[in-house]
């Protein structure tokens, strides 16, 4: 194996339109770089994150998926990111006990001045994956 | 949809098969898929486990290796594969579908209900030995391998669903192609296109279609006139045992209402079925009244409601392919009595289930002159 | 109708074309046919930019529109408004954002563009399932109901009439006024809180866009911002008055502390040992004396009484309690007044000012815990212990004690016939502490005054001002409110009627048809975070523009 | 000690006589219970108003067609009865029938519940040809001796929760030596004190041999871990769970006779789950094949995100499927887990809400990274 | 008809919390709004903030959809780098001079790329951040500033020093700079004016037994807030001046208050705050707070006061304190009930009173209304309402009328506008 051509990883991060969304703004207008691998898909709230589309995501052939949202306590809505965490929570345990490599799934609160955070969690989660390799999952037909 | 032929005046191909008839199929697909014929062919393959077989829409010419045409067991009713691919648009690929005869007949049915959309699909049908129940399969694949394997040389039905073995339509054509086995010399096979999309496909593939059709068309008659008399001696049987209100109840006292006969009955495809909508649902107080009138009542109470109700909605394009029998947790032999009715029905209507894509379905078709033996005598 | 998307990448000067070979993006993204067009263009957010946009979608005749280019946040509406102009649908048009979160993150021009013709993929599929949304408008009442007669709710009331608003004024008393009547002076000015209150009763009864009813109750309210319905009954009968309004403001003021419930303050066991609020009815009587007729010469104040109990500061308890000591040396020159406080919490600009001048001999402050009030003979006795945990002790005549202020007995009620929120002290509790803290999870409903939690006269006339600002400004006689349009719908064919929804939604937007077993949203209220959506199991609620086909479809392009 | 009534006849012909007792006293209007209903011996959940039909009854029958929470919950969901109803479920239909309550599926309005301590029950096939009717003197002597009988459920093998947790009523089974010759029926709630008042019979104080239950307990756990390890082994990662799932015909029997599961129209049966000719491309442009129908995995993740939070381990799923698939097993292991970190207990409490439906303003900060 | 529409308008200056809530408000009820700031960006103090107390929300998430909101409704005129200098007339018919300085970045053109930074050859202290970074001549205040317009700061800016230089313009390809721009006067007419100009912090210097400005590691509270900053210099990152991480600390309240005679009623919270902010980056860290009276009013916040307490700080109360440097530390000398004590830390965080704008007795003269002894604006009387002055038709909102934390400067400024709606129903 010739380590010319690296493994770059497909990963989806769903961010909240109120601080995840703004700080990974804040991360471009602040110039940061950070690896192309995330790519970005824009909700109102996190509650608005289905476990349904992560699981889509990962049967997919996503390599991984950030769910990012308000710190709690800070939701544009009051409280959604609260149920955020429980779904989450629930889908991470379900992907434990399946061993079905729960560490491709994240979830990060950045807010929308931590335009570092969001590109620090960036770069360390595409790391993780790129340890982890390229998900099995993509080539398989009898999913 | 190009116009039928008879299948007397067919002629059709003789293909060589020396390294057996599958590996020739798959051959003659492959062909035709780098030819651009196909862009994908729907066909049944092993999964890793190889404890079952599943149908697979292959793009991929190289997967076809694993490709199964024959496959021991039907889980899934091939007329659902079609049109879930089909269903919501034609899309932009052609697209061979390998399946067996009442898979067929059965998307045919689909078609004449608009969840099929045939335009861009080619049917190929093969003559059918039967499948295994998947209980039987399941519960020792390797075994069942080989059993069938001996089973389909030497024609015996015997390990397979009771409604194969009573079927006398295994070999009807009703797609585009048919695959012939049946008196076909050694290490050949016949390829017999029935449509202008089925000659098409076979001259896109170069394939000469000079031979004519005797040997197979004699061994097809045989063959089904045997099973037609098993088949009326069996239901002659089967209408003792299950005939009447009471044996009725009897024979679907088991019935657990979980519908998966419906669910996976090729010819249910409504998207909720009337039988678990909010119609069937009542109030306690209902109920109660239901059961004060007889001392008590079955619950739930529209086991037959549901059963009749089914035999209904869909006996008249029933295809006997007994996928409900296999799918039955509670061993009723429900694909054999709705094969049964289904004789009846159709018969009343002289209607073949999928026989021809443009013979209407009974029930959105009338005849000025008939079912006059329906009728009041006296009037 | 044929469905023909324009897809327009813009360069944003070196920005992005700089950093993404557009070229490449253009010819990756070409490919399918209800892709009609395919251009770039140097900076599509300026004038020449929308104009150009325009007259594309105008030319091409497009039905769908893509602009790849910076971040939503920046110029979304920007080409909203350019599909309006162009006579599109302005929610047929997915924004992809290659600028922030691509061209300026990645070192890489391949794979810069890599991920730009992801992102631009994922917004062509994701726009093929949208759909045009309506903009709605619904006519609004603007007249108000005012729940409370205390100074709160009649400056509520006054300023809403005064511009020509219908108010309808609930009071449960027999008489308007609240607390603050009972004052006789107020701190910082030492004014009577006489002149404060009784011009503004006398204004309200004589204005005659006000209805006031006493010795009322709020029965029912039911609806939501611009049109709700409210039943008013009168104490002892069963007769309703209904009416309509379209916003209501809960002034309904608070309750104090009862040191019953901390019996080391002997207050009820021993004599001389007053409340706050007892204390300033006697001080207004004219007259301060104690039980026995004669005048105390020794006064104990004691702050934060059931601070502990209630977990928070009440703000305004050492100032009222300083008020005490001017009111006795008012009446009584000679005495000598003891204060027994832990921290001085004075707050604001003009309290210092007032607690240096209260201060002063025969007024001593004594930083104190540990407080106990003991009978001592005809007297009592306040045992504490000083700054150093030392035990000591006082005797005095007469003790006075400022409890802390508490939410009304009613509160809960009301926030329940309101469908608003409590926090954890049982305060009515502000949609957003610090940018809403008139408003309420319930939009239309406004909570003002120490109903929203301790604070003195002033604080409570700005929030009842603040109050008038957001109705009147929201609120506008003949001009028609416009909801969100990205808002959440329930399916009535596949909604089960499990309540998931209306059980994670933060702003009682969903109702539960009891006819027919299912869930509705209230379109006019619903913010449309979607959280209702992913609690629902059976997909029978959306969110509009964020529909599972809209998002999954994206998914599918973007892995 | 809770009050308790002793009817001197074996525990199934007490729990008859208790319930005939409650239809002409007219304490309540209709009976739930296991009945015989045809002469092969068929076995199917009935509601009995007439006590002459309580003849046929088998409360105790150790098979379980259908989940009777889906039944009360189909019984009570457009209106509850106006008089009292007694449904004698085991333990797992009656947590079933909670968390379904919880969802707005159903009420406790007029319905009493008889519970007991379950020895377990039969797979459905072998509800043909009399083979559970051969079976029954092994299975009561295996209650009796707080042991697992032979060939129950492999769900039954392996429940730890085989004591109710809301019953009005339990029926004193496992580890009681004496259910041939008397039924323990205990009266665990006023409702269930009510309903035996005026019974003529003996009542007393008792309450569960905590002793003996522990005995199956053990047995069970051991089973169950057995059972869990097993699947474990099998569970790696997705070439794992195709190997399990991957003869999924995609007939959602499992889905269909599930009790928490209760949608009107299945989210994976519903038109945002179905594939678009796009769908099929862009699939096939990744994998060059694609199972068709797709969507087995998801269907299977997807349902278990939806429901393992209030899995109550039945087994009914296994049952059903067609091909054998061990869902219950996967399912209950999940469920377990997942219900552990949200520490709740499916059934338990019908006034505890779901997890997914509230929280705590600090939980599972460790899930944030 | 016409005259109206004129009359209609409202000026509000100062674009912060309270000035944009009240400009939003008055968009929203029709009203066209003259929003005028001093400095080149939105947000006012609030956005030097990390997280606000109580809730310790973060306040960029906080506050920049307001902005958004701001920038994008066409009812309000912003005008940034603007100063009021003449106003006329009364209720209902103001006429208001106001300089509108050159930003010599066209608002239109710049797409807010920042490619004229780099360029720039002058580079200097930067002001928003407590001269803890370095910025350009020309520059934004940082990263994420709305409008996010760089503007040219004439008195560095080499060009305007008689220098031959065109970097930034030969970076810009969007022809957005023009030194050519020119400061203009605008006469507008206006029904009412609402200054809402905010507050700054006292000056810690004036004060030296604090060793401010003269010892390394003592930090004002703005300078704190921006050193935690994520956006700020050090990305958040909590460093002593020689690179080490700080051990221990102490945060010292009332700095100032005797001198300005008054409680700013904010300073015990925010300090909590950075209690907070210390513990949460350094959770060993080691912290004394000095105060003298805990003043935590109001119904949410003694609950984050006691959870502070968990974290194991010091609570010291004092009423004389001293800070030296002795070594490698800072030593805080203290008298605590006449008792003498010390403590040694490595870095002090000063929380100083809040206090009046330099400018706000000018712009009171100017708007004609008074101001109090303090310097606040002064409101008509509190017992009738705190946002009307003297002057009718002009109010006041937010800590330009005395320090308050943001809920009630934004109560103020709705008060505001409930005052001016409500007035234009009686004419």
């Amino acid at each position: 194996m010739v380590e010319d051509k690296e493994f770059m990883p497909k990963i989806l991060a769903f961010l909240c339109n109120w601080c995840s969304y703004a700080g990974a703004d804040l991360a471009g207008t602040s110039r940061l770089k950070y690896p192309p691998s995330i790519l970005p898909i824009r909700v109102m709230c996190s509650s608005r994150i289905d476990p349904l589309f992560i699981i889509k995501a990962y049967l997919g052939g996503a390599d991984g998926v950030l769910v990012a949202g308000c710190h709690p306590g800070d939701c544009h809505y009051e409280k959604g990111n609260y149920y955020t965490r429980r779904r989450f929570a629930l889908l991470k345990k379900i992907f434990e006990e399946l061993n079905m490599e729960p560490d491709r799934l994240m979830l990060s609160w950045i807010s929308a001045s931590e335009g570092h955070k969001y590109a620090r969690v960036a770069t360390e989660f595409t790391e993780k994956i790129k340890k982890s390799g390229e998900s099995s999952v993509k080539n398989k037909i009898f999913l | 949809m190009s116009k039928s032929k008879e299948t007397s005046t067919i002629k059709t191909a003789v293909l060589p098969a020396k390294s057996g008839t599958k590996k020739a199929i798959l051959d003659f697909l492959k062909n035709a898929m780098d030819k651009k014929n196909f862009d994908a062919v729907i066909i049944p393959m092993r999964v890793p486990a190889g404890d079952s077989f599943v149908y697979v829409l292959i793009k991929d010419v190289s997967l076809l290796k694993d490709a199964f045409p024959l496959s021991p067991v039907m889980s899934v009713q091939g007329a659902r594969v079609v049109s879930s691919v089909t269903r919501l648009g034609k899309g932009d690929m052609k697209i061979a579908a390998v399946m067996r005869p009442c898979e067929i007949r059965a998307t045919i049915e689909l078609a004449k209900f608009g969840q099929v959309d045939l335009e861009n699909v080619t049917l190929i049908s093969m003559d059918c030995p039967g499948v295994m129940p998947i209980s039987d399969f399941l519960s020792d694949p390797e075994k069942g391998m080989k059993l069938f394997d001996d089973a389909v040389t030497s024609w015996d039905d015997s390990i397979m669903r009771p409604v194969c073995k009573i079927c006398d339509k295994s070999s009807m054509i009703a797609g585009d192609i048919h695959i012939g086995t049946l008196g076909a010399k050694k290490d050949t096979f016949f390829m017999i296109p029935k449509t202008q999309k089925g000659n098409d496909t076979l001259e896109k593939s170069d394939i000469k279609i000079d031979a004519d059709l005797d040997e197979w068309h004699n061994k097809v008659t045989t063959l089904s006139e045997e099973k037609k008399k098993k088949r009326n001696s069996a239901n002659k049987d089967l209408k003792v045992k299950t005939g009447g209100i009471d044996n009725l109840i009897d024979t679907f006292s088991q019935c657990i209402n979980c519908h998966n006969c419906m669910k996976v009955c090729p010819i249910c495809f409504c998207r909720l079925c009337y039988f678990d909508s909010e119609n069937v649902k009542h109030s306690a107080e209902n109920y109660l009244q239901i059961a004060e009138n007889k001392g008590s009542i079955r619950f739930l109470p529209d086991t037959i409601l549901f059963q009749t109700g089914r035999m209904m909605h869909m006996s008249v394009s029933c295809v006997s392919c007994g996928s409900c029998e296999d799918a039955c947790p509670a061993s009723i032999p429900v694909g054999q009595i709705f094969s049964m009715i289904a004789d009846e029905t159709q018969k009343a209507f002289d209607y073949v289930s999928g026989r021809d894509i443009n013979e209407p379905t009974p029930l959105v078709a009338y005849k000025k002159d008939e079912l006059h033996e329906m009728e009041d005598a006296h009037d | 109708m044929e469905r023909k998307i324009g897809v327009y990448i813009c360069e944003c000067g070196p920005n992005i074309s700089e950093k993404i070979d557009i070229d490449k993006v253009i010819d990756a993204v070409s490919l399918p046919e209800d892709v009609a067009v395919v251009k770039r263009y140097k900076l599509l957010c300026s004038v020449d930019g929308k104009k150009f946009l325009e007259d594309e979608i105008k030319k091409q005749g497009l039905t769908h529109l893509v602009i790849a280019a910076c971040s939503p946040k920046q110029h979304e509406k920007t080409f909203m408004e350019v599909c309006e102009n162009a006579g599109i649908n302005p929610y047929l048009y997915q924004l992809a954002n290659i600028r922030e979160q691509c061209a300026w993150v990645t070192d890489d021009k391949d794979e810069a563009t890599k991920k730009a013709i992801r992102l631009v993929k994922a917004a062509i599929r994701r726009v093929r399932y949208h759909f045009p949304l309506e903009k709605k408008e619904i006519a609004c009442n603007p007249d108000v109901l005012v729940i409370g007669g205390g100074v709160a709710g009649l400056e509520a009331s006054l300023q809403l009439a005064s511009s020509d608003r219908r108010v309808y004024l609930v009071e449960k008393t027999s008489s308007l006024g609240g607390m603050v009547d009972n004052f006789e002076k107020t701190f910082p000015n030492m004014q009577p809180g006489s002149n404060l209150i009784k011009q503004k009763i006398l204004d309200v009864n004589k204005n005659e866009n006000i209805k006031v009813f006493t010795d009322s109750i709020v029965e029912e309210l039911l609806g939501f911002f611009g049109s709700f319905e409210v039943k008013v009954k009168a104490k002892e009968q069963d007769a309703f008055v209904e009416f309509d309004v379209g916003a209501v403001v809960l002034a309904t003021g608070s309750s104090f502390f009862d040191p019953k419930q901390t019996p080391q303050y002997g207050y009820g066991t021993l004599d001389n040992v007053f409340t706050a609020i007892e204390f300033e009815k006697m001080n207004k009587s004219g007259k301060i004396s104690l039980k026995n007729g004669k005048t105390p010469k020794n006064v104990a104040i004691v702050h934060c009484v059931g601070r502990n109990e209630k977990g928070y500061c009440s703000q305004i308890c050492c100032m009222y309690s300083l008020k005490f000591a001017r009111y006795l040396k008012e009446k009584i020159p000679d005495v000598n007044v003891f204060h027994f406080y832990s921290d001085m919490c004075i707050p604001g600009k003009s309290q210092q000012k007032f607690y240096d001048q209260t201060k002063g001999k025969h007024i001593n402050f004594i930083r104190s815990s540990n407080i106990e009030v003991t009978k001592k003979g005809d007297n009592v006795q306040i045992n504490y212990s000083d700054e150093d945990g030392k035990a000591n002790n006082l005797p005095a005549n007469m003790v006075i004690l400022s409890p802390a202020i508490t939410p009304t007995s009613d509160s809960s009620q009301l926030a329940e016939l309101a469908g608003i929120s409590q926090d954890d002290s049982g305060f009515f509790a502000e949609e957003h502490e610090k940018l809403n803290p008139i408003s309420t999870s319930t939009e239309g409903i406004y909570i003002v005054g120490s109903a929203q939690g301790p604070k003195d006269i002033p604080d409570t006339l700005i929030q009842a001002e603040a109050a008038t600002g957001k109705i009147l400004s929201s609120l506008v006689p003949g001009r028609k409110i416009e909801p969100e349009v990205k808002v959440a719908h329930i399916s009535e064919s596949f909604c089960i009627g499990c309540k998931n929804c209306m059980s994670v939604c933060s702003y009682g937007t969903i109702t539960f048809d009891e006819e027919k077993k299912v869930c509705v949203v209230n379109e006019v209220i619903c913010r449309g975070c979607g959280n209702c959506v992913a609690a629902c199991p059976s997909g029978a609620a959306t969110l509009k523009h964020f529909t599972f086909k809209q998002l999954y479809q994206e998914i599918l392009e973007a892995v | 000690m809770t009050k308790a009534l002793k009817i001197n006849k074996n525990a199934e012909q007490g729990i008859k006589e208790f319930l005939r007792f409650l239809l002409e006293s007219g304490k309540v209007k209709g009976v739930f219970s296991l009945k015989k209903i045809n002469k092969e011996g068929a076995v199917a959940y009935s509601l009995i108003t007439d006590p002459k039909d309580l003849e046929d009854s088998v409360p105790f029958y150790p098979v379980m067609p259908v989940t009777a929470g889906s039944l009360l919950s189909r019984f009570t969901l457009k209106g509850s009865p106006d008089k009292p109803v007694v449904a004698v479920m085991r333990p797992c239909e009656l947590r079933g029938f909670v968390e379904l309550v919880k969802r707005e599926q159903g009420s406790f309005e007029n319905v009493f519940t008889i519970s007991m301590t379950c020895g377990g029950v039969y797979p459905l096939d072998m509800a043909v040809d009399k083979k559970i009717e051969k079976n029954l003197p092994k299975y009561w002597d295996a209650v009796k001796k707080s042991e697992i009988p032979a060939d129950v459920r492999t769900a039954c093998k392996g429940c730890t929760e085989f004591k109710p947790y809301t019953a009005d009523i339990t029926v004193d089974l496992v580890g009681n030596k004496d259910i041939d010759k008397q039924c323990i029926i205990l009266l665990n709630t006023k409702n269930g004190e009510s309903l035996a008042d005026g019974m003529d019979a003996e009542f007393l104080e008792k309450k569960l041999d905590t002793k003996k239950l522990d005995v199956l307990l053990d047995k069970r756990a051991v089973e169950k871990k057995k059972l869990f390890d097993e699947i474990d082994k099998k569970m790696n990662g997705m070439d794992g769970l195709i190997d399990i799932f991957g003869r999924c015909i995609g007939c959602h029997g499992c889905m269909r006779v599930c009790p928490i599961c209760y949608c009107k129209l299945c989210e994976f049966e519903s038109p945002d789950s179905e594939y678009k000719p796009s769908n099929y491309n862009s699939e096939l442009k990744k994998r060059g094949g694609v199972r068709v129908p797709p969507g087995t995995m998801y269907f299977q993740l997807g349902r278990l995100t939806h429901i393992s939070i209030s899995c109550v381990g039945c087994g009914a799923c296994d049952d059903v499927c067609p091909v054998g698939i061990p869902v219950s097993t996967i399912f209950k292991k999940v469920g377990e887990s997942v219900q552990k970190i949200f520490n709740y207990i499916p059934g338990k409490d019908v006034k505890e809400s779901i997890p997914l439906v509230t929280f705590e303003k600090e939980e599972f900060i460790e899930f944030e990274e | 008809m016409e005259e109206k529409e004129i009359h209609s308008d409202v000026l509000v200056i100062g674009a912060g919390l309270a000035g944009i809530e009240a400009s939003l408000l008055l968009s929203s009820s029709d009203r066209k709004v003259h929003l005028v700031e001093k400095t080149s960006y939105t947000g006012g103090t609030v956005i030097k903030f990390e997280e606000v107390f109580s809730n310790m929300e973060c306040s960029t998430c906080m506050v920049s959809p307001r902005q958004q909101e701001l920038l994008q409704d066409k009812n309000i005129n912003l005008l940034t780098l603007s100063e009021v200098e003449e106003v006329k007339g009364s209720l209902g018919n103001f006429t208001v001079k106001i300089n509108k300085k050159a930003r010599y970045v066209d608002l239109q053109n710049c797409i807010g790329c920042n490619a004229c930074f780099e360029p720039c050859p002058v580079s200097l202290k930067n002001e928003f951040e407590e001269g803890l970074s370095e910025r350009k001549a020309i520059y934004t205040p940082c990263a994420g500033a709305l409008p996010n317009v760089p503007m040219i700061d004439t008195e560095h800016c080499l060009r305007f020093n008689g220098k031959e230089c065109t970097a930034c313009q030969e970076a810009c390809m969007f022809e957005a700079i023009d030194f050519n721009q020119k400061d203009e006067q605008l006469k507008l007419n206006v029904e009412a004016i609402i200054a809402a100009t905010g507050f700054t912090l006292f000056d810690s210097k004036q004060i030296p037994k604090y060793g401010y400005g003269k010892i390394d590691d003592v930090y004002s509270a703005f300078e704190f807030e921006r050193l935690y900053a994520s956006n700020g210099p050090t990305e958040g990152k909590l460093r002593l001046k020689n690179g080490k991480t700080p051990k221990s600390a102490a945060i010292i309240h009332c700095v100032g208050r005797d001198q300005k005679g008054y409680c700013s009623s904010v300073c015990c919270l925010y300090s909590l705050k950075f209690n907070h902010y210390l513990k949460s980056k350094i959770p060993e860290m080691e912290i004394d707070e000095f105060y003298t009276d805990l003043c935590i009013p109001g119904k949410s916040h003694q609950k984050f006061y006691e959870k502070m307490k968990e974290t194991g700080t010091n609570l010291i109360r004092f009423q004389d304190i001293n800070v030296d440097k002795q070594g490698e530390g800072i030593t805080v000398t203290y008298t605590n009930g006449g008792k003498k004590s010390s403590r040694t830390v490595d870095m002090v965080i000063l929380s100083p009173a809040i206090e009046p704008r330099a400018d706000s007795s000018k712009l009171a003269k100017i708007l004609g209304i008074s101001h109090d002894d303090y310097g606040f604006f002064k409101e008509e009387d509190p017992d009738v309402s705190s946002v009307t002055t003297s002057k009718p038709g002009v109010f006041i909102a937010g800590c330009a009328q005395g320090p308050k934390n943001i809920q009630d400067s934004v109560s103020q400024a709705s008060a505001a506008v409930g005052k001016i709606l409500s007035q234009s129903g009686d004419k």
